[in-house]
C-alpha cells in the first residue's frame, strides 16, 4: 500500500517548472480506496495532477485502471480517501469531465448515427441546433469519420465506434479528458493520426488528461508523466517524469535517445512486476 | 425492513388521500345510490362478506382460475413468442393468423367454449389461458428479437440445439421480459377470470360483483372490486420479490 | 332421487324455483336440486346445450330466438307473469324538466330500457303500437338495472322503464315522475322468464319434468299464501336487501305454460323485426 | 427498405389458408353445435350481407374512431407515467403502489362505476379503455427504463444530460422495442375494451352489433363482427409495424 | 479490387513446402465479395490457407477485417464467390470454427460467471459434466483468470473478459480458430504470454488460425503468412511470407533481423497505403 505523491513536475513547455508547484492542482487525488464489499480493488492511491498535464496510466490487465478512472470522473465514489476537482471535492459526474469508456461497444447510443451520436454532447451543452452540424462534421472530419456521418454503430467496425466515442467526448469541450485505452483497437497508423489529434487538442484547449493505455510507446509519447499500477491491490508502483519536449513528432520523439531509455526502464518494470 | 415499513406510509398516501376526498363527498352530498357507495360503507360491506366466509371461497375459486390460466396462457404464449422469434420461417407463416385472431375479444368466445366445456373451472381456465396466449406471444417475440445478436452468434457458432439455446442463451436473456410479462399476465389473468365470471361463470370473485350489482348492493360491489386490488397487488408485490431473490444479478442491473 | 342442475338469473321473477327448493319441495318430489343463479341468457342457454344444465330460466324472448336459430328448447315451466295487480311495479319514469305526458312525447325521447329484445322491452313496444305510436322515432338506450337510477339522474337519458325498486329510487333523485304504468294496459299472464330444456332431455325425461311441474305448483301456492315468508327466501337467493323487497308486490305466479303468451311474444317479436322465420309455437310446450 | 417482401406474404397467406382449413374441418366435424359455431362459409356470406346493405361498415367506423382515441389517451398516459416512475424515485414510492393497487381491477367491472360518473357517454368509454389499455405501456416503459444499458446512464450523467433528455434521448429510445411492442398490445385491448364498452354501455358500434347478434344466437353474424374486428386489429398492427421498422431501423441492421 | 491468389507456402515446420502445394486446403476462399445495399465493403478475395497454418490479418480501421472474419465463421454470407471448408463449402456457423469477437463485452453471457461462460462450450460440445470442471479450471489457469472463475462479467476488467471468451473458444477444441483483436485490451506483458499459449495450443492441436490485429509485430510474431488489407472496399494488398523458425520466442525471434526486415517492410506498407 505505498501511496508516493509526485512531488516532481511536468516538463510542459507552456507550464514552465517552476510554477509548476505553486499552481493549485487540476485534479488531487487523496489516498483513495475502494473495494467491492471485502475485496479491495484500489488500495491507497494519491497524485496531484496540474492543470494542462497529461498523465499515461499502465499497469497490468485487472489492475485497477478502469476503476481509477471511473473514480476520476465522479462514476464510481471511492470507498475513503478523495478526489477533488479544482479544490472541490468531487461529488459526481460533471460535464467537465469527459470520459472515453473502453467498451465502446456499450457507451455509443446504437439509435443515432454517428452524427447523432456527437450531437448527443451538443445538446447537452445547449448548443444551438444551428452550430452543430458544423462542429459535427468537423469532429467526425478529425477523427476520420467524415464519411460515415450517417452509419448506426452497429453499421460501424469497432475501430470506427472507438473514434466516434472520442469524438462525443471533444465535443464536450472538457476540461479534464479520461481516457481508457482509447486507440485499443486502432492500427497503428490511425492510432498515431489521432495521438497527434489528441495531443494537438489538448495543448489548444489546455485540458488536463489522464490516459490509460497498454502501449508503452504510447503512454511515453502523450504523457507528462507515467503512472504505473501494481495490481492486488491497484497501488501506484513508480511515477515516471517524461522528459520530452513538446510539441512532439511521431518520428523525431521517437528516436529521441531519452525515449528509448524511459521505454527500456518501462520495460523493465513491468516485466518485474509481472513476475 | 423497518426502511420498507417506514417507506409504505408514503405509498399510502395518494390512496388514503382519495378515499378520504370520496367519504367527505358522500358525506356531504348524503349519497344515496344503487351504483356508488361510501369508503365508509365499503368497508362495512367487506367486513360482512369477509364473515360469512363467502369472499375467502369466491378468493379462492378465482385464483384457482387465474392460476393455472396464466400458467398455461403464458407459458404457451412465451414458447410460441420465442419459436416466432427465432425461426424467420414460422413468423412469416403465422404473424398474419396470429394478427387476425389477436383482437378477438374473449368475452365473444365464452358462448362457444360453454358449449365444449359448459360451466365450471376448466372453461374458465381455458378462457384465461386464450386472453394471455396473444399478449404472452407478442411479449416474448420481441424480447427474443431484442437478444444481443453477438449472443445469438455464439449459439449459432457452438451449434447449440433447439432446445439448448433456449435455456442456455435465449432464456436467461428475455427473463426479464419474461417477468415482466408475467406481471402483466397475472393481473390480466385476473381481470379476464372476473370478467368471465361476471358475465357466465357462476363462481368466484366476479360472480359476487355481479350477485352484489344485481342485488342494488354497491356497497358489497366495491368491497370485492377493492379486495379484488388487494389480492392483484399482493401477487404483484410477491413477483416482484420473486424476482429479487431468484434473479438478484437482473434486480441489480435494473436498479442502477 | 332425480338430480338436476338449474340455472337462473339472480331475479324475483324465478320466485318458484327459489321457494322449491328452500321448502324442500323438489325433494318432496323426488328431485335433488343443484341451484345456480347465473348472469346472462346467452350463457345459460349455452350451459343447457352443453349439458351442465338440465333446466335454466331465459326470457321467453330470448328462448325464441333460440329456437329460431334452431336450438330446439321447450318450456318446462313459467313462473312470474304479468298481472294487473304487479302492474304498479314496473313503469316509464321520466326525470325532471322532460315533458312527457301523453305516449306521442316519447317521440325524438331517449328512453333507457333494461334489456333491448328482452321481455320488458317488447311488452313496451306493443304498448307504444296499442298507443299508435310508433318505435322507430325514440331512441331505446340499454341502461344495466344497478345504474338505473343514476343515468336517470345524469340526464343522458330522457325517461327510463324500470321495474321496482330501481323505478321509485330513479323518480325521487331525478326529482321526476313515473309517467306511464304501461303494463296496465297490456294483457296479463304473459311470462316475465320461463323454464326451459332441450327437446331431447324433455323425451328422455318426462317423469322428472313432471315432478319439477308439481313443485312448482306446490310453490306458486306457498307463494300466493306466505308472502312475507316468499320474501325471505326470495331476498336469500337473490340476496336483494328485505327492506327493498317488502316495499314492493312479489310477481304473479303462474307455472303453468300457455301457448297464448308463446304467441303473443311471437307476434310482437315478429313484427319487430326480431323473429323472422316460421316457429312452431304449439309444439314448444313440452308435453 | 421497400418492407414488402413476397415471400413472406405468400407464407402468411398459406398460414392464414391453414388456419381456415382447421376451423372448417372443425365445424363440418361438428364439435361445437353449429349454433354457437358456424363454419367459414356462413360467416363470409354474413359478413358480406352486412357489409353491402348491412349496418356493419358505419359500426366499424364507430368502433373504431372509440379505439383510436382510446388508444392514444392510454399511450399517452402510460408512457407519461412509466417516464415519470423510471426517472424520478418519488413517484416510485407514492404513485407507484397505487398503480399496482388499480392495475388487476378489471376494466369491465369498472364500467358501471364509470357509468355513474360520466353517465351513457362516449367519454365514459374512452376512460375505460384507457384505463384498460395503459398497463402494458407503462410496465414496458418502467421495464424499459430499468433494463437501459447502465453504460448509457453513465454517459447520460458525464454529459450533465437533464432528466428531460435523459427520458427524451436516452431511455426512452432504449425502451421503443419493448415500448413498440406493448403499442400493439395496447390497440388489442383498447380494440377490445371498445366493443367490451359498447356492450356494456350500449354504444352504437360493432360491440353493440356483436352482442345483440350473440344474444339473439345468430352466431354468422356474430363472426363477421369478430372477423372485421381480427381485419381492424391486423390493419392496425400492420401499419405500427411500418412504423416499428422506420423506428428501428438501427436495430434491424444488426441482424 | 485486385484478388491475389498466393502461391507462396507457409514455412511452418511441420508441413514441408514441397507437400503445402498438393495438400488440400482447410480453408479456401475465393473470390468473396460482401456488399449492404449498394455498399461494397469486400472487394474479391482469394485466399488458401492450409491446415494448421496461422493467417495474420491487418489493416486500416473499417477496411473488413472482421467481416473477413464473419464470412469464415459462416456469420456473414458472401454476396458473391465462396469460402469452403475442407473442400466443402461452408453453409453456417460451425462448431470446429471458433471464433473470437472484437467486442468481447456483448459475446459473453452476463448472467453466468467465468467458469459458467466457459462452461457453455463444453456444454455445446456434450463434454460430460463430470469432466468440465477440471477442464474449465485448466483453460481459465492458462489464460490467467484462475483466480477468478466466480465472477461474473461486470465485474470483470475489459481485458479479463477479453481473455474469457478466448478460454471459451480454446474449450470448443475448434479445427479453426478466428481471432477478432483478441489481445487489445491487453498489457504488454500478458499478451506476450498469451501469444506464446495461443501458438502453443495451435502446434499442438494443429489449429488453422486466422488472427486479426492491428500490432505489427504480433502479426509478424505469431503468422506463417501475413494478409494485408485494403479499404474500400476491403481487398488484398499484400501477402507476406514470414520466414521466421519455430518455435518461436520472445526475445530471439523479435531481435532475428528477418523480424526486423519484416516490421520496416509493413510499416512502410501501411504507411504507404494511408496516404
Ligand atoms: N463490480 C465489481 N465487482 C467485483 N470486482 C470488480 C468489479 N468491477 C471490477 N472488479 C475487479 O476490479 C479489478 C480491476 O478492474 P479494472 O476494470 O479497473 O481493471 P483494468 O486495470 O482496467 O484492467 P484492463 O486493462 O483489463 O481493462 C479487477 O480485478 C476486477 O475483477
Ligand atoms: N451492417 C453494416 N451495414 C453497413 N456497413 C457495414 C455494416 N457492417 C460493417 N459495415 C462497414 O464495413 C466496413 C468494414 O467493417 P469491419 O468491421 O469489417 O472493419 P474492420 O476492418 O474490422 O475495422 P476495425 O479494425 O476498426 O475493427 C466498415 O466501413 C463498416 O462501416
Ligand atoms: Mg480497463
Ligand atoms: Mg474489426
Amino acid at each position: 500500500m505505498i501511496a508516493m505523491q509526485s512531488q516532481s513536475t511536468a516538463s510542459k513547455k507552456t507550464v514552465p517548472d517552476s510554477e509548476m508547484s505553486t499552481l493549485e492542482p487540476r485534479i488531487r487525488i487523496s489516498d483513495v480506496t475502494l473495494s467491492y464489499g471485502a475485496l479491495q480493488i484500489i488500495g491507497g492511491i494519491s497524485v496531484d495532477i496540474a492543470p494542462g498535464e497529461t498523465i499515461s496510466v499502465i499497469g497490468p490487465s485487472g489492475c485497477g485502471k478502469t476503476t481509477l478512472l471511473r473514480m476520476l470522473a465522479g462514476l464510481a465514489r471511492p470507498t475513503s480517501g478523495s478526489v477533488e476537482l479544482d479544490g472541490a471535492v468531487l461529488g459526481g459526474p460533471d460535464r467537465s469531465i469527459a470520459i472515453v469508456f473502453q467498451d465502446y461497444g456499450k457507451a455509443l447510443l446504437p439509435w443515432r448515427t454517428a452524427a447523432g451520436n456527437v450531437s448527443l454532447a451538443l445538446e447537452a451543452r445547449g448548443c444551438p441546433a444551428k452550430e452543430r452540424p458544423a462542429i459535427i462534421q468537423d469532429l467526425l472530419q478529425k477523427i476520420g469519420l467524415g464519411r460515415h456521418a450517417d452509419k448506426y454503430p452497429s453499421e460501424m467496425s469497432g475501430g470506427m465506434q472507438q473514434r466516434l466515442q472520442i469524438a462525443r467526448c471533444l465535443a464536450q469541450e472538457p476540461k479534464v479528458l479520461l481516457m481508457d485505452e482509447p486507440f485499443g483497437a486502432l492500427d497503428a497508423m490511425t492510432r498515431q493520426a489521432l495521438q497527434d489529434e489528441v495531443l494537438g487538442l489538448v495543448a489548444t484547449t489546455g485540458a488536463t488528461m489522464v490516459f490509460v493505455t497498454h502501449d508503452l510507446e504510447e503512454a511515453i509519447y502523450l504523457g507528462d508523466r507515467i503512472v504505473c499500477l501494481q495490481p492486488n491491490p491497484g497501488r501506484i508502483g513508480r511515477i515516471v517524469d517524461v522528459r520530452l519536449a513538446r510539441p512532439r513528432d511521431q518520428l523525431l520523439t521517437r528516436e529521441d535517445p531519452e525515449f528509448l531509455r524511459l521505454r527500456r526502464e518501462l520495460y523493465d518494470l513491468i516485466k518485474d512486476d509481472h513476475q | 425492513m423497518t426502511a420498507a415499513f417506514g417507506k409504505s406510509w408514503r405509498a399510502a398516501l395518494l390512496p388514503l388521500g382519495v378515499i378520504a376526498v370520496a367519504q367527505i363527498t358522500a358525506t356531504a352530498t348524503r349519497l344515496e345510490s344503487d351504483s356508488l357507495a361510501s369508503p365508509a360503507a365499503i368497508v362495512l360491506a367487506l367486513f360482512s362478506v369477509i364473515a360469512d366466509g363467502s369472499l375467502l371461497r369466491a378468493t379462492f375459486d378465482t385464483l384457482t382460475a387465474a392460476f393455472f390460466g396464466c400458467i398455461i396462457g403464458v407459458g404457451l404464449g412465451s414458447l410460441i413468442g420465442i419459436v416466432l422469434g427465432l425461426f424467420r420461417l414460422a413468423d412469416d407463416l403465422l404473424d398474419l393468423t396470429i394478427e387476425l385472431l389477436r383482437p378477438v375479444p374473449v368475452v365473444a368466445l365464452i358462448p362457444v367454449v360453454m358449449m365444449l366445456l359448459g360451466f365450471g373451472a376448466s372453461m374458465e381456465v381455458v378462457i384465461i389461458s386464450l386472453g394471455l396466449l396473444w399478449p404472452s406471444v407478442v411479449l416474448a417475440r420481441a424480447a427474443v428479437k431484442e437478444v444481443e445478436p453477438r449472443l445469438m452468434e455464439v449459439s449459432a457458432v457452438l451449434q447449440l440445439g433447439f432446445s439448448a439455446r433456449l435455456r442456455k442463451v435465449v432464456l436467461p436473456a428475455i427473463l426479464p421480459q419474461l417477468f415482466m410479462s408475467l406481471k402483466l399476465a397475472a393481473g390480466y389473468a385476473l381481470v379476464v377470470a372476473v370478467t368471465v365470471e361476471i358475465t357466465a361463470n357462476p363462481f368466484g370473485l366476479g360472480y359476487g360483483i355481479m350477485m352484489a350489482q344485481q342485488a342494488l348492493r354497491p356497497a358489497e360491489m366495491f368491497a370485492y372490486l377493492v379486495w379484488i386490488g388487494t389480492i392483484g397487488w399482493v401477487i404483484s408485490m410477491g413477483l416482484n420479490a420473486v424476482q429479487r431473490i431468484f434473479f438478484p444479478a437482473y434486480a441489480k442491473g435494473e436498479r442502477q | 332421487q332425480t338430480k338436476i342442475a338449474i340455472g337462473t338469473p339472480p331475479i324475483a321473477e324465478v320466485e318458484a324455483a327459489f321457494v322449491a327448493k328452500d321448502e324442500g319441495l323438489f325433494e318432496k318430489n323426488g328431485l335433488q336440486v343443484e341451484f345456480l343463479p347465473t348472469g346472462s341468457n346467452q350463457t345459460l342457454v349455452a350451459a343447457l346445450v352443453a349439458g351442465s344444465h338440465q333446466i335454466v330460466a331465459v326470457s321467453p324472448t330470448v328462448m325464441l330466438q333460440a329456437v329460431e336459430s334452431g336450438i330446439d328448447l321447450v318450456v318446462v315451466a313459467n313462473c312470474g307473469v304479468t298481472s294487473p295487480r304487479t302492474a304498479k311495479n314496473v313503469g316509464l319514469a321520466v326525470r325532471e324538466g322532460v315533458a312527457i305526458d301523453k305516449p306521442e312525447d316519447l317521440l325524438g325521447k331517449k328512453i333507457g330500457t333494461p334489456s333491448i329484445g328482452g321481455t320488458l322491452d317488447i311488452l313496451f313496444r306493443q304498448w307504444l303500437k296499442q298507443k299508435k305510436v310508433s318505435d322507430k322515432g325514440i331512441t331505446f338506450i340499454e341502461v344495466p338495472i344497478p345504474n338505473t337510477a343514476d343515468v336517470l339522474k345524469g340526464g343522458t337519458i330522457d325517461a327510463i322503464i324500470a321495474g321496482q325498486p330501481s323505478l321509485g329510487r330513479a323518480v325521487a333523485q331525478s326529482n321526476g315522475k313515473i309517467a306511464f304504468h304501461f303494463m296496465s294496459d297490456l294483457p296479463a299472464d304473459i311470462p316475465y322468464t320461463t323454464f326451459v330444456t332441450t327437446r331431447e332431455w324433455a323425451k328422455a325425461n318426462a317423469a322428472t319434468i313432471a315432478a319439477f311441474r308439481t313443485s312448482f305448483g306446490q310453490a306458486a301456492d306457498f307463494i300466493g299464501k306466505n308472502q312475507d315468508k316468499t320474501r325471505e327466501i326470495v331476498s336469500k337467493y337473490t340476496r336483494l336487501p328485505l327492506e327493498v323487497l317488502s316495499k314492493i308486490e312479489l310477481p304473479e305466479c303462474k307455472p303453468v305454460p300457455t301457448v297464448a303468451a308463446i304467441d303473443y311474444l311471437d307476434k310482437a317479436m315478429r313484427e319487430g323485426g326480431m323473429l323472422k322465420s316460421k316457429i312452431d309455437t304449439a309444439g314448444l310446450i313440452a308435453p | 427498405m421497400t418492407g414488402f417482401s413476397f415471400r413472406k406474404f405468400g407464407l402468411g397467406l398459406s398460414g392464414l389458408a391453414a388456419f381456415l382449413l382447421i376451423w372448417k374441418l372443425v365445424t363440418d366435424a361438428k364439435i361445437v353445435s353449429p349454433i354457437f359455431l358456424p363454419g367459414p362459409e356462413r360467416t363470409f356470406t354474413a359478413l358480406m350481407n352486412g357489409l353491402a346493405g348491412g349496418p356493419l361498415l358505419g359500426q366499424t367506423v364507430e368502433t373504431v374512431e372509440r379505439m383510436l382515441l382510446g388508444w392514444l389517451l392510454a399511450s399517452l398516459v402510460g408512457i407519461l407515467l412509466g417516464a415519470l416512475i423510471g426517472v424520478s424515485r418519488r413517484a416510485r414510492t407514492y404513485i407507484a403502489p397505487t398503480l399496482e393497487l388499480l392495475r388487476p381491477l378489471p376494466a369491465s367491472a369498472m364500467i358501471p362505476i364509470a357509468i355513474a360518473f360520466l353517465g351513457f357517454s362516449d367519454q365514459m368509454v374512452l376512460v375505460v379503455i384507457a384505463f384498460g389499455a395503459l398497463w402494458p405501456m407503462l410496465l414496458a416503459t418502467i421495464h424499459g427504463f430499468a433494463a437501459m444499458e447502465p453504460r448509457l446512464y453513465e454517459v447520460s450523467a458525464v454529459l450533465g444530460l437533464n432528466r428531460l433528455q435523459v427520458i427524451w434521448k436516452l431511455a426512452l429510445p432504449s425502451a421503443m422495442p419493448m415500448v413498440l411492442a406493448s403499442l400493439r398490445l395496447g390497440l388489442t385491448i383498447s380494440l377490445i375494451l371498445a366493443v367490451v364498452g359498447e356492450m356494456l354501455a350500449s354504444r352504437e358500434g360493432l360491440g353493440q352489433s356483436i352482442l345483440l347478434a350473440s344474444r339473439s344466437f345468430r352466431s354468422a353474424d356474430l363472426f363477421a363482427g369478430i372477423v372485421i374486428l381480427g381485419a381492424i386489429g391486423l390493419i392496425g398492427s400492420r401499419l405500427l409495424s411500418m412504423a416499428e421498422r422506420r423506428l428501428l431501423r438501427w436495430q434491424a441492421s444488426s441482424r
